[in-house]
């Protein structure tokens, strides 16, 4: 079976310094338990790739008030304050992508594909120093692909060889981020046998997935809170 | 910006969504259009990865695992499907959403959008914004009509940072409705009971007005 | 609910001249009964970009030998002797693309992608006229994206809003082809109620679908046949 | 091409194999290796939309609407997975297939292979050749010694078409496996009884013995 590991023993695996791809849209599809075991633990200089820096005090957002971010690549981080304040005092690299050229980009990291041209952008701020292409009359900004060392994504169930399945719109940035970095660890609510899902059911196809650890938070009222 | 202006702006939006359509729907006012759709079903698409998101559950019902871009719990009407923020954007990029109706910062008399940065003030967000403007095959832009400082929103040239070269169709305000037509900008009805002048006073855009017979006035 | 056809009635949204993307690997996942009809149809000077051109006598390939196509495009035709022979001839014109390269181009004309840098090629003789790229070191060349006028897929099922479900490896091509062309026209076995397939198990959401019309064949000894 | 070089060629293959990699196996003598796994469990990946892909099915349990890239009748292994062609290719291209086994028309000395198209035949095929060359982690060339007309396959320079820039990693052949260390080819084991001379003779490549007390004679 896939190995199983300890929240704990899956820090063995990420490295001060590593650029990390960590799933979630707010909190939602999130691995709570791996970042609190990277709150806890000794990396720091991490570079951080994902939608949002969670909230002020949750998911992503108590990583960032731990100093161990030296920089977030994402789409928005306006709603964390602490976000803004640390970047403001220079604390904190921030790097603007929108949301979908960074959902593409991640996948082409994951498909041996070394960059793509999107119409998303063109014209604007963020596509200032960017290669422009006109493909068909319309023009289109270069992004390149992106890649991380290693994925820290959130599933509902795997099973006991890997594959993965989500919890409604918690998918969201995970699929992609499976596919993209060295190492993938998955943190999911519950391990069932291979088989237990349908061929069809899979989103995640087990290759994808080196690790596997189990949440530790508890869902309650419709949101994940912590078990203690 | 009153309770009243803005289910104005969202129930006239409202009326423009066609039976059957894709519609993604930005934060503010456009998220209350739903409320005044009435028999019309249309179907509403989130960019986290959701096409059929339904109302607002009740409290026992709520799951943070199931909500909109807002990141506000919502359901899923029968035929709803989910899919990851790859697909979801291959939808909003590809021109698969029929209508996205937006929020505003700025737009200018050629239909060109701000509506993702102020100048001089810290840029830490885009969220999916430009995606929208760039794919949608119609852009609506709902907003008040005057920003909170009382400046004008409808700008000859954009002086906030641009959200992509891709145009509006359609601006709705609280005093009117602006088509955009071979680059140029038509009064094509009054909201309010002001005058023509008196929106051009509160219009920095030059905007041109449907002939008579064919505007619509309050 | 979505418009559902009458196979004869869906010729009428495919012109002579008009790309088709057309889906299936071999004959599996091909839409037979819009083949048929497309056959019987006045319809010529087709290019179909699909890839295979079924087997001889057999989907596509009936098509080629009732004089329809002027080009095919896709990755393997070797198989079909009616396909090789018409090329020899010089009343086919056939253009060769590696078979990820497809699958990727025809996903980003339905995304928005003008066009992409793949690993897979550099160096050989497709690579002949392409733009080359390095990035981080590797090799890459460009591929444009590719769209259709209109795509005709095989789905399993359709619900009455048009979402699609697939049946094992008959999904192949069909769900990047239902995004990338003006008009999509989906064969199926059978229309269930919206609301039949949980929002996890739809393949093919219905926005991208505008007709549907029922397969006439049916499944004998696990293939499909001729139903008369 | 006798059957027992065949499964010669095969079994030497599948010793090669790591209990749970991920495999995706090329037409021809690729196809029987799963026949001598013996109890070593390998995930076999079909680039037509499966990862798990079982054995032939029999006779009433076929169906066409579940085949392997051959298009041959096949079945799914419990924790099986069906995807569409554009994420079979990431898969492939992505560098998530730890070894591919493939035929060959050529290899050269440097591990250069072509296996898709003959110079002077029509070329009208390639199927997912290139993809499973340029994206695979390993590449493992199984084919017999010399081809057909008895000229040699493995070779200084390719005559025939290259599937790539990106190197095999090892050849198997009815009479030898080579290994590629550092851009040089390696013979690191006899798997019949003709001498090295021999083997040099059918051979146009250069290759290097690896040490006499590493390597394995038959």
């Amino acid at each position: 079976m896939k190995k199983q590991l300890n929240p704990a023993d899956a820090m063995q695996y990420i490295k001060s310094g590593d650029t990390l791809l960590v799933g979630g849209f707010g909190l939602s599809g999130t691995p709570l338990t791996l970042i609190d075991e990277l709150v806890n633990s000794d990396k720091d200089n991490l570079t951080v790739i994902s939608n949002n820096l969670g909230e002020e005090g949750k998911g992503l957002g108590k990583l960032l008030v731990a100093g161990k971010l030296k920089k977030a690549k994402g789409s928005y981080f306006t709603t964390n304050r602490d976000a803004v304040k640390a970047w403001s005092k220079g604390e904190l690299e921030i790097e603007l992508i929108p949301q979908g050229t960074m959902a593409e980009a991640i996948r082409c990291g994951g498909a041996g594909i070394g960059g793509f041209y999107t119409k998303t952008g063109a014209g604007t701020k963020l596509a200032e120093g960017k290669e422009e292409k006109v493909i068909d009359g319309e023009t289109y900004i270069f992004e390149k692909a992106i890649k991380g060392d290693v994925a820290i994504i959130k599933a509902l169930k795997a099973d006991t060889l890997g594959n993965l399945i989500y919890d409604k719109t918690a998918r969201n940035f995970n699929p992609v981020m499976a596919t993209a970095a060295k190492v993938v660890i998955a943190e999911v609510d519950e391990i069932v046998e291979a088989g237990s899902f349908a061929p069809e059911e899979v989103v995640t196809p087990h290759l994808y997935v080196d690790y596997v650890v189990i949440n530790q938070y508890v869902k309650k009222g419709g949101r994940y809170v912590e078990s203690i | 910006m009153s309770l009243s202006d803005r289910i104005k702006i969202a129930k006239r939006v409202a009326k423009e969504l066609k039976e059957g359509e894709i519609v993604n729907l930005g934060v503010g006012i456009p998220t209350i259009i739903p409320d005044y759709l009435d028999d019309k079903k249309v179907y509403l698409q989130s960019e986290n990865g959701l096409l059929g998101m339904g109302p607002t559950p009740c409290d026992e019902d709520i799951d943070m695992d199931l909500i909109s871009a807002s990141k506000k719990p919502v359901s899923m009407d029968p035929g709803a499907s989910l899919f990851d923020s790859s697909d979801s954007f291959l939808m909003i990029r590809g021109g698969h959403i029929d209508t996205a109706v937006l929020g505003a910062l700025q737009v200018d008399e050629s239909g060109e959008v701000a509506n993702w940065a102020v100048p001089g003030e810290t840029i830490l967000g885009v969220g999916g914004a430009m995606d929208l403007v760039a794919g949608a095959r119609r852009m609506i832009i709902a907003s008040m009509h005057l920003s909170k400082d009382g400046s004008p929103k409808i700008v000859k040239k954009l002086s906030f940072p641009s959200s992509g070269t891709r145009k509006a169709d359609m601006i709705v305000t609280e005093h009117a409705v602006f088509k955009f037509l071979e680059g140029k900008m038509y009064l094509i009805e009054m909201l309010s009971d002001i005058s023509i002048e008196a929106l051009r006073e509160m219009t920095d855009a030059e905007f041109h007005v449907l002939e008579k017979n064919k505007m619509k006035t309050n």
